[in-house]
């Protein structure tokens, strides 16, 4: 029996497995968060992570939380610390991969949370939080995008996290989970490594507003297995990040 | 959320942050409207990201005017930045970028338990609470209950800020909500998801200010209107943290 | 004590320190002869104040190469120091001085009670443990007690040292003996004079080797030795932290 | 009846008497400790101290200690925080006056705990600890010294603790206590205040290796009284300190 999943879904087990045994994860939260527990509960039972307002955990918060602050993300944590210190472990280098996400991204993985007005007029988003010091820092970074034209553009407007660029310390993007494929940016461009399920290459280029590449023959991304559906329906019961609808924006 | 509030209102004349929106959605609609129309007034923004306003904190906590980062080069934030600058390492390595201090005028903190002279004890999330009390003029710490004094003293650890710092110390249960206190008061999330919504247009916001700030008299009012969250919110389980013997 | 009971016995090339001398009496000894007349070994001495120390192990630990400060200002210590240099503050305020990282191969730290991962909780006395932890290549965390991890997760708050960064963890009761540990062990102050006496000459240091290092052939040998100071100093009150609940 | 004390318990009280009511203070062991929890038992009862460990006390510890780390100078602490904490603070200048003892001293109020050839050879003495950082860093400083001519020099070999100089942020020397009497510091010069009783002018000037001024008629340092005695005695019940032969050293 083949289950059914949805992109975010799909998007949690490809972060997941993103993830190594051992390593130190910057987490974040929404789908790096579930896919640093599917990890946990699979491949990399001894991977620890780092929130950045201070907390440490080594599993998943025993119930739902809205932000990393929140109660049962702290109640069991191996550690809880300020936010400062889970920079300064971050800055020193402790941090093997890093999660962040965007509203838009140019093929040297430059991310932009910041200002836009790639739709003619100027869109205020969030800002950095995090982003910004996790590109900088971390000994490798996973990006995380709703594949879209207007997000996919040659130069973003703002570059709030940066990606590769010369003299670059260490780290730097190395995989791009979208909604439509996986895609390796180490090679300091855009190129795809799976599609997801049932995306032609044609989908993705016309949903990329810049050059990538995409070989021909090129695999699909795995669809999760039922254990693995299984954890994120636990974790996520509601469907508020993994839903067809993502309620967290 | 209280950014977007303020911003929306007006209050607001420059925001020094590194994000600002809504935990329940993303981007704050007043904080839109401000930074992108000018309304109700145009703000001053001073972009940073989490670490730099910690740096920015953290400088002023230590008495000096600034802290060195490897944070955020090659990137927009500290291009031109009014408080960031390139410095040379005296030690000959990279270059790095120094981040000035943030001092600033008064720090609002809240926490489980203080006792009358503010020694504070605070456990749980603690983010950049602790450099924002050190670097601040002035430190208001609002609690959860106001302790006897032989309450901190049998854990001086967990005094994160010590009550020469302290310019006041308030008794106000639940005055975090709606976001929560560890042990004390769970996160109600409507209240973000209703202000996200409401605070889509203008009037939406006018018609929450109304109804959450202006109409309401006093703090009792503000309780009452709740509703049955104080009830519902409350930590009644009890999870203790191990004992730890400071006999000496 | 430790500093010159090591340099006493001929097996430190340097010392980087802010104070090196016997709590029981001032000057050590042994620091003093081989500082003042080579033996058993020339050492070289890098001075410190105790905040010189403290930043330099901080900025490790902030993975940063130095930190800046206002300290040791027109004093000798940080006059052609080979850790320290003037530098300008970018933002044109006075000057300050750059004290540059201290990144230690190894970290010994003394705690109350670890999980078998390492997360350790410490409380009472802090100084620069955290520093130290942070910034050390390795750390191997001695503890009083290895206790379930439900131990250690019930007070996040209290884990100075998350265990991904300990190398070792050692289950080892008194391990900081003649030294206190709050709620476990009173200072043992006898030792620290006995040794201040008896280190008074290279023979006086020689028998104090032997006594209780040479001829102790394990840990075992070492506590029987101590006679009864294990009872006699064990702390047996209870003065217990105040409750702090953490359920969500 | 006049109680009889020792001189040290004269510089105890003198100590004591340097804290005022609401100041804070950065402690210290020895005889500074003492002079602290004289104050808060008598004319500065909101003072508070703070200890280079991170202690953060209102009131003294229960029982004897030798070490600031000693388990009863935290049980009952405010705060036990680390010791870049209470420094931070001392940099902010959030610190009223701390208290420092040396081995040598200068007109200048220059201060050395280093190393010294005075007596003709090398001896090296422990070095700054927490010295130099209060003597750069705290809003005025008290200086405790034995009142020897060797240590009383013109110049001392190794400046651990700056006095006054030329382009100094803040504080400096303000007062110094020695076994024979008070002085004042700010001029950049020594000037008695007071001699302790029975101490002649004569007896100063031959125990100090450069010029200070002594006005005529100065007045007797006030001797401690029942109450003073009391306490002293009472904290340091075995005059470990304060006896005529410091043990402490």
């Amino acid at each position: 029996m083949i289950a059914t999943y949805t992109r975010r879904e799909l998007m949690v087990v490809a972060a997941g497995r993103e993830i190594r045994d051992g390593e130190v994860v910057f987490v974040g939260m929404r789908l790096p968060l579930l896919g640093f527990g599917l990890a946990k509960a699979t491949h990399a039972p001894n991977a620890v992570g780092l929130f950045e307002n201070g907390v440490i955990r080594d599993r998943p918060a025993e119930a739902f939380i809205y932000t990393m602050g929140d109660p049962p993300n702290i109640a069991g944590a191996v550690a809880c610390l300020g936010l400062n210190d889970v920079m300064s472990l971050l800055q020193q280098g402790r941090v093997d991969v890093g999660f962040i996400g965007g509203a838009e991204i140019d093929p040297l993985g430059n991310l932009n949370t910041t200002r836009t007005s790639g739709s003619g007029s100027l869109v205020r988003l969030p800002g950095s939080g995090g982003g910004g010091d996790i590109a900088s820092l971390a000994g490798r970074t996973v990006l995380i995008m709703e594949h879209e034209p207007r997000r996919f553009r040659e130069r973003v407007d703002y570059v709030t996290s940066p990606g590769h660029f010369p003299g670059r310390r260490r780290g730097g993007p190395a995989t791009l989970i979208t909604t439509l494929g996986v895609f390796d940016l180490t090679g300091g461009r855009v190129q795809a490594v799976t599609l997801h399920p049932g995306v032609t290459p044609e989908q993705v280029r016309q949903a990329t507003g810049f050059e990538l590449s995409i070989d021909e023959g090129i695999p699909a991304t795995m669809a999760p297995s039922a254990d693995e559906l299984a954890y994120i329906r636990k974790a996520d019961p509601d469907g508020f990040w993994t839903g067809d609808t993502m309620k967290g924006g | 959320m209280a950014f977007d509030q303020l911003i929306a209102a007006g209050t607001v004349a420059k925001v020094v942050a590194a994000w600002v929106g809504n935990v329940a959605g993303g981007s704050g609609y007043g904080f839109r409207r401000a930074y992108e129309q000018g309304v109700p007034r145009r703000i001053v923004m001073e972009d940073h990201s989490n670490f730099t306003v910690g740096l920015a904190l953290k400088a002023a906590a230590m008495g000096l005017p600034y802290l060195p980062t490897f944070t955020g080069i090659g990137g927009d934030i500290v291009r031109g930045h009014p408080r960031i600058r390139p410095v040379d390492d005296p030690f000959g390595g990279p270059s790095l970028l120094a981040v000035a201090a943030v001092k600033p005028d008064v720090a609002i903190i809240h926490v489980q338990r203080a006792d009358r002279e503010g020694n504070a004890h605070l456990w749980g999330n603690l983010g950049l609470t602790v450099e924002a009390a050190f670097a601040a003029r002035r430190t208001i710490v609002t609690c959860e209950e106001i302790v006897p004094e032989e309450v901190i003293r049998s854990d001086p650890n967990r005094t994160v800020i010590p009550g020469f710092l302290t310019t006041a110390v308030v008794e106000e249960p639940g005055g975090a909500l709606p976001s929560s206190v560890q042990g004390y008061w769970r996160r109600d999330f409507e209240p973000f998801l209703r202000y996200h919504q409401i605070s889509r247009t203008p009037d939406g916001f006018q018609a929450w200010l109304r109804e959450w700030v202006l109409d309401l008299p006093d703090r009792q009012a503000y309780l009452q209107h709740m509703g049955d969250a104080t009830e519902r919110l409350r930590v009644r389980d009890r999870r203790l943290a191990a004992a730890a013997n400071f006999a000496p």
